[in-house]
């Protein structure tokens, strides 16, 4: 059983880190606290069930489709909320508040539209097959988010520290006015971020929405909080931080619930995440501001 | 004054809403019928004011408020969630009120006060039906038990089910819990796997009841071992989401989509005609609501909310769910309807 | 002669980076105590040792002959310290004015409620009359009003002072306050801190500005990779072979021979 | 007339009462965020008054009078001690922390049926806030507020919120203001909490979770955070603007959202981005 | 050779308040030139303007024939213009290092990267030492080395100093000047914003004086040195 407890909790922990990877771009980038993030994950497992209902299109063709969907509406959303506060220095909170009141709107426009009855990809859109070794099994959708998981974390990672794309990010990320003065396109690479972050979180939709089976508009609302703990523990803007946390997250609420309690999970599972910040209070692998008096 | 209103609080936002909406599709088509038939009262008209709750307690009671404040509806029907109506419940009650909840079946709604009435089953009442069935027929022995333990309206589900499983003799293994919102229950399916039980028993809201399923035959949870769902895995839906995973679970209902009964089948192929799909027990039991609410009112030959009340519990009604009365308690009196349904193929049939 | 502030063999390093090491001085009461150094000599982070921003890796700061090394920043303040920041840390949304008054906090003590209560804000009254005094003395008077963002550079740093006055302290720590002016300006703060001196405010200075430094101080100490590698006053300190090298360059030191002797 | 008067008053008396109680929430969120913290935990504080009023008053039938206090009492200290390690973290870290207290509170009320009545939460709670009461609290709140924010004390609340370091070497004791700041708000919300049970009977331990907190931060950042006045017109704002839009029926959130984009687009400050002013 | 950059009218402002109220500057290719005033006249402002930081309210920029009022700063950093901005601004969570590549980022040619990269670490070997340290922990003067390193290694045509000696010990504010001097052999252009003022007079060409965002004197540095204005409002009694 504690193998394939560990399996469970590796392959949840990789969802919530293939959730949380948009996120912490988004957040430790561009520097908003995006609650329309969610909405960009629901949108990819959207747009991915409707490309494999009515399209007939392949797997590969729906994930892909539906980030890229994802991301166009992040860079769409980003450009009508938030460059207006960028340019105007608003700050952390006033971007929450925006994107707070846009994913109320979002959400309910798109259940009015959609409705809020979960959906399902078709039974044979992939093969539902599992690998079995003695008693552990796992099946080719949760092999493939916890492979996508550890691939995009590499790339990601890549990106961030070894492109001059990824300079160009950190730079931005830090000091805009300056990132201007090194001759850095902001506008362009702010673009290029939102659509790499709902990309992923459109990729995350389809592929979280494939395993779990469950697709509706809201489906990326209920992801948010854990989201939230994955990026603060993992560390702001860190993917390594992200995919750690995430896993341990994952690991954490299947151990709880198989070896504790069930109803202890969320408790212990937050509780023992809440200590780990108490120890560093920047997250697992987020700096302290560098900041000298 | 030629039209009756009434009034109703629904979810009709949010990610809950299609719970409401179902709901208020019920009542409309009901209307719609009660008033082509000539109306109540001798020609006036029934008109519904169905006003939002968007899940929230506070919604709901404002809405109630306008309702009756505002619309001096003599009655309202609803609100969806058990909550929402523990919030209603001392309000319109208070200012008497007649409330009928459609949906709510957790412990406790009615005895809120003389005006609260409820039309949905409690699962008090299904839950012994569909767990008897189970041993009889298919010999459980040991049980598993899963629920959604923040969701009071799954939490008194499983109250029912404990009760039951203990007045018939079963082992409880274990009991899981989860929330209402999650989407991964493999920790918990895991464990249950180890035990070896004959059944596992669940009381949720239809998604993570599908969810549970497809989990369980993924992580190769046997077939043998059946499923008992709750009020919340009477849904078509379920075969929908969860298909061939969802084979051989048995759920106890007051109402059947493919009962036999004239009634009944008018009923079915009139709303996939109006509304383009399969009703659901909300939709059902809504609709059965309005009718009696209806009779009620051409009883009491007026609209006052307490002669209401006095017709109401003289209710003897029979609709798409069956014969109907209510209780001195004002709960549905009998569970003689009730059927236990097994799942094949993604179709509910009756467990014979 | 009484000896205010000790630095007792104090050392600071961050993750290898030896900042400080073993730097002991005393700074006497009543006199302006002048710090130079090359850049990253360790200046800045001595400021934040002795007012209590650092830690110390090891060794003793001492105010009035009672160790505060293990004070928190504002019991230090409470003791009569004040400092300015070399990277300005101004209440940026605040007005100017208020700044000031902010400075003030450890000396007003009229409770909340008698905010409420008309005409009883004396004690804020005379902190208003006192922070505008300031202003006055810093040239900042006709921008009391202004958001302290919007200042210039020049501007803001003397708000700085008129801020770390404001807590009428017994010894003040300046962090190259002459940075960002123009030697007119500079002049005019060297007249500005002889005031301040006169008053009997104890001064400690860190500062490039050699012209300055030798003009206004009575003692300087010279850092060099976080080492004290002299003390004197200014003569001394201005004829120091190793302080030419490391520090004045052969120029520099020439010119202020010539001025001192002019 | 009084007839009409007293249908107007059923009709609005739980949003009167809401906005009221949101009012003080809104009140609780700008006290932390004066002295420059961002908290997730006024839900969880609010979730604390309400269950201790609601089981203080059901279970042991104590008068509001004892209750009331009671419910400030608990959360205060609940405040207290996890204020010693959460004073570390900053911003969102120490947000999603105070998330943290509210998520384990809530599976404690979920788990601890005999005494929280579980998931079926506590129902039958007397109604004995009256408005009178709540609004009474509220003005007494707010002139405090005002008055602290006049005053030094707010001055120094103010230089927190923009540089720690720099406050500290003003000679503020920046822990101590803040622990004091969410030993208030924590209170502020317990009694916020406890009136709510005590208006709408029933409690249910999921209404003090992420949602409610974040509604509850959103007071303040609509109405802004430059005045105590300011988050509780965001509260009033946002508490009313879903039932002003009742006849949209359908599209109310839709246009409910839209109005916050808008609002927030042209008044990244708040509604009310005026200062308080201190030196004339 | 005039139209390397002239400002004709310009006008720039901070909402309501304007800094800069209507300024012509001319500068030649080569040339140093110096911009004096007190605290709060507007250099820094003006600076912010040329470099397409502010938008500008009223007249015009042009530089190397083109008009560059009101492009997007990145468009005039690649065209040459490179700013040291006033009080350091480097990106403190980036390294040394990486501060640099940045300053580089338009040079796609990577040996002339690396030559650039060695010449700016030999002119301050403190950099070198301290290549992979965070720059915010740096200190503030070796900030501005690293300030000024940065926007050497973008190659610059215009060089936009503001207060370049601020906070710079003694030794080192005679390496700027002599950095200056060296980066005017190599034909860079240079704007420079300076509080000392009598040194950056001594290496400048021509000058101009800011007072409360209008230019009140100009003309070639040495005349202004001597000017009796110039001497009693910013050059002080030595
Ligand atoms: N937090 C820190 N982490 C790592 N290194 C640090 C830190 N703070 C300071 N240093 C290093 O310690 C040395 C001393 O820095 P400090 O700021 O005290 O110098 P300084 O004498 O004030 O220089 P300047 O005259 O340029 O301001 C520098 O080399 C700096 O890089
Ligand atoms: N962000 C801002 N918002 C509003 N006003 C500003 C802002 N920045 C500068 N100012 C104002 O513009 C005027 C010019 O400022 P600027 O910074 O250009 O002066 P400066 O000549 O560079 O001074 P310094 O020598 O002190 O650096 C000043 O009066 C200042 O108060
Ligand atoms: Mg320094
Ligand atoms: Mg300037």
């Amino acid at each position: 059983m504690l193998a394939q407890q560990l399996v469970n909790g590796l392959v949840l922990g990789a969802t919530y880190a293939l959730f949380a990877l948009g996120l912490t771009l988004m957040f430790g980038v561009l520097r908003v606290i995006n609650l329309t993030y969610g909405f960009y994950f629901s949108v990819g497992a959207l747009v991915a069930l409707w490309l494999a209902r009515s399209v007939g299109l392949p797997i590969w063709a729906v994930v892909l489709l539906g980030g890229v969907a994802a991301g166009l509406v992040a860079v769409v959303v980003d450009g009508v909320l938030l460059t207006r506060l960028r340019r105007t220095k608003a700050g952390e909170l006033p971007s929450l508040m925006v994107t707070l009141g846009a994913v109320l709107a979002l959400y309910s426009l798109s259940a009015i539209w959609l409705g809020t009855e979960i959906q399902r990809f078709p039974f044979d859109f992939v093969d539902s097959s599992a690998f079995e070794i003695g008693d552990l099994r796992i099946s080719l959708v949760q092999i493939l988010i916890v492979c996508v998981t550890f691939a995009l974390v590499g790339l990601l990672f890549v990106l961030l520290h070894y492109t001059r794309v990824g300079l160009m990010i950190r730079a931005l990320a830090e000091n805009e006015d300056t990132a201007r003065l090194m001759g850095i396109n902001v506008d362009a690479i702010v673009i290029v971020v939102s659509f790499v972050s709902g990309l992923l979180g459109g990729v995350g939709g389809v592929l979280i929405g494939l395993n779990f089976n469950a697709i509706q508009p809201f489906m990326g609302e209920t992801m948010m909080l854990r989201g939230f703990a994955v990026i603060i523990i993992g560390g702001l803007g860190d993917i390594r931080g992200a995919l750690i946390a995430g896993v341990l997250l994952g690991m954490f609420e299947v151990l709880t619930a198989s070896y504790i309690s069930s109803s202890a999970k969320e408790a212990v599972a937050f509780g023992a995440l809440v200590l780990t910040l108490w120890f560093r209070p920047t997250g697992l692998f987020g700096r302290k501001e560098v900041k000298r008096a | 004054q030629d039209t009756v209103t009434v009034g109703a609080v629904e979810i009709l936002s949010g990610p809950a809403s299609g719970y409401g909406i179902a709901i208020k599709s019920g009542l409309e088509m009901a209307m719609d019928e009660i008033n082509a038939a000539g109306g109540v009262l001798g020609g006036k008209n029934l008109a519904l004011i169905v006003e939002d709750s968007a899940g929230n307690k506070d919604q709901a009671v404002n809405a109630a408020r306008k309702l009756i404040g505002r619309d001096k509806v003599p009655l309202i029907i609803g609100p969806t969630l058990s909550n929402e109506m523990f919030a209603v419940g001392p309000v319109s009650n208070g200012r008497k009120i007649v409330t009928i909840g459609t949906s709510t079946t957790a412990a406790g709604i009615t005895a809120m006060g003389d005006y609260i009435f409820r039309t949905a089953l409690p699962e008090a009442d299904v839950i012994p039906v569909t767990f008897k069935t189970a041993k009889e027929k298919l010999g459980v022995k040991t049980i598993a038990m899963m629920y959604a333990n923040d969701d009071a309206f799954a939490k008194s589900g499983f109250d029912s089910m404990k009760a039951a499983a203990e007045e018939l003799g079963f082992e409880i293994a274990t009991i899981e819990t989860f929330g209402s919102k999650d989407s991964d229950f493999s920790a918990q399916l895991t464990k249950i796997k180890s035990l070896n039980v004959d059944a596992i028993a669940v009381s949720a809201l239809v998604e993570p009841v599908a969810g549970i399923l497809l989990q369980a035959r993924q992580l190769g949870l046997p077939e043998t071992v059946r499923f008992i769902g709750g009020n919340g895995s009477n849904s078509p839906r379920l075969g929908e989401i969860a298909g061939e995973a969802a084979n051989g679970l048995l759920v106890g209902s007051p109402w059947f989509i493919a009962k036999k009964d004239e009634l009944n089948q008018k009923f079915v192929t009139d709303f996939q005609a109006r509304y383009n799909k399969a009703p659901d027990q909300f939709a059902a039991q809504a609709y059965d609501t309005m009718k009696i609410v209806a009779e009620a009112i051409d009883r009491a030959g007026s609209a006052e909310s307490d002669k209401i009340r006095e017709a109401l519990l003289a209710t003897d009604h029979t609709g798409v769910m069956g014969p109907f009365k209510f209780t001195e308690g004002r709960d549905p009196a009998s569970a003689e309807g009730v059927v236990v349904l097994t799942m094949q193929g993604g179709k509910f049939e009756i467990f014979e | 002669m009484t000896t205010l502030l000790t630095v007792d063999s104090l050392s600071k390093s961050f993750r290898g980076v030896h900042a400080i090491r073993d730097a002991s001085f005393d700074v006497t009461a009543g006199k302006v105590h002048g710090i130079i150094g090359p850049n990253g000599a360790g200046k800045t982070t001595l400021f934040n040792l002795i007012s209590g921003l650092l830690e110390p890796t090891s060794g003793t700061v001492s105010l009035n002959g009672k160790d505060i090394s293990a004070l928190p920043p504002y019991a230090r303040t409470q003791l009569g310290m004040a400092r300015t920041f070399q990277n300005i840390r101004l209440f940026s949304e605040m007005t100017v004015i208020e700044n000031v008054l902010t400075g003030m906090h450890i000396q007003l003590h009229t409770p909340f409620w008698r905010t409420l209560v008309p005409f009883a804000g004396a004690e804020e009254k005379q902190a208003k009359a006192k922070a505008a005094e300031l202003l006055e003395l810093v040239g900042l008077a006709d921008k009391a009003l202004t958001r302290s963002a919007s200042l210039a550079y020049g501007e803001q740093r003397r708000l700085e002072i008129a801020r770390a006055l404001a807590s009428d302290p017994k010894i003040l720590l300046l962090d190259e306050p002459a940075a960002g002016m123009n030697p007119l300006e500079t002049q005019d703060l060297a007249v500005l801190l002889k005031k301040l001196n006169e008053r009997g405010i104890t001064l400690l200075l860190v500062e490039h500005d050699m012209r300055f430094v030798m003009d206004l101080c009575d003692q300087i100490t010279v850092l060099n990779f976080g080492k004290v590698i002299a003390e004197g006053e200014p003569a001394e300190i201005r004829s120091n072979s190793a302080v030419i090298e490391a520090y004045l360059g052969p120029k520099v030191a020439e010119r202020l021979l010539k001025e001192a002797s002019a | 007339m009084a007839e009409w008067l007293d249908d107007f008053f059923f009709t609005y008396e739980t949003l009167i009462h809401g906005i009221g109680v949101h009012g003080l929430l809104a009140l609780s969120m700008y006290c932390v965020m004066a002295v420059g913290q961002l908290s997730l935990g006024q839900a969880a504080f609010m979730g604390l008054g309400a269950y201790t009023g609601a089981l203080l008053t059901l279970k042991l039938g104590l008068p509001f009078y004892v209750v009331l206090p009671a419910s400030a009492f608990v959360p205060a200290l609940i405040a207290l001690l996890i204020g010693g390690p959460t004073l570390r973290l900053s911003g969102v870290y120490l947000a999603i922390s105070t998330v943290g207290l509210g998520e384990v509170l809530r599976v404690i009320y979920i788990n601890f049926e005999s005494l929280t009545g579980g998931a079926l939460g506590l129902s039958g709670i007397p109604m004995k806030a009256s408005v009178s009461l709540i609004y009474a609290l509220l003005l007494i709140a707010l002139i405090m507020f005002w008055a602290v924010g006049r005053s030094r004390i707010g001055r120094a609340m103010e230089a927190m919120r923009e540089d720690e370091v720099a406050a500290g070497v003003m000679g503020i004791n920046v822990p101590v203001y803040k622990l004091g700041a969410l030993i208030v708000s924590a209170m502020l919300a317990g009694i916020a909490g406890c009136l709510a049970a005590h208006s709408s009977s029933f409690i249910g331990p999921n209404e003090y979770g992420f949602e409610t907190a974040v509604t509850i931060l959103s007071f303040a950042l609509l109405g802004g955070i430059g005045t105590p006045l300011a988050p509780v017109l965001g509260a009033l704002v946002l508490t009313a603007l879903p039932e002003v839009l009742r006849p949209l029926a359908d599209f109310r959130l839709v246009i409910n959202g839209m109005i916050i984009v808008v609002a927030i687009l042209f008044l990244p400050r708040g509604v009310l981005p005026l200062r308080l002013r201190r030196s004339a | 050779m005039s139209d390397f950059l002239s400002v004709s009218g310009l006008r720039l402002s901070y909402g309501r308040t304007e800094a800069v109220k209507g300024i012509d500057l001319e500068v030649r290719q080569g040339a140093v030139v110096c911009l004096i005033g007190a605290n709060g006249a507007g250099k820094t402002t003006t600076m912010r303007g040329l470099s397409g930081l502010l938008k500008t309210a009223a007249g015009s920029i042009r530089f190397c024939g083109e008009d560059i009022t009101n492009a997007p700063a990145h468009k005039i950093a690649r065209m040459g213009i490179r700013q040291v901005p006033e009080g350091r601004q480097v990106f403190a969570e980036m390294t040394v290092d990486e501060n640099l590549s940045l300053g580089g980022l338009q040079v796609g040619d990577s040996a002339d990267f690396r030559r650039r990269r060695e010449a700016v670490l030999d002119r301050f070997p403190r950099l070198r030492e301290r290549l992979t340290q965070h720059a915010g922990y740096l200190s503030g003067g070796e900030q501005q080395m690293l300030a000024l390193g940065r926007a050497l290694m973008g190659g610059p045509k215009l060089l936009l100093l503001d207060e370049p000696s601020m906070g710079l010990a003694p030794l080192f504010v005679e390496e700027i000047f002599k950095i200056v001097a060296d980066l005017r052999q190599d034909g860079t252009t240079i704007l420079l914003v300076e509080q000392n003022a009598q040194a950056a007079l001594e290496i400048a060409d021509h000058a101009y004086v800011l007072e409360s965002g209008r230019i009140t004197l100009e003309g070639p540095a040495a005349e202004v040195v001597n000017d009796p204005r110039v001497i009693a409002a910013y050059l002080g009694d030595h």
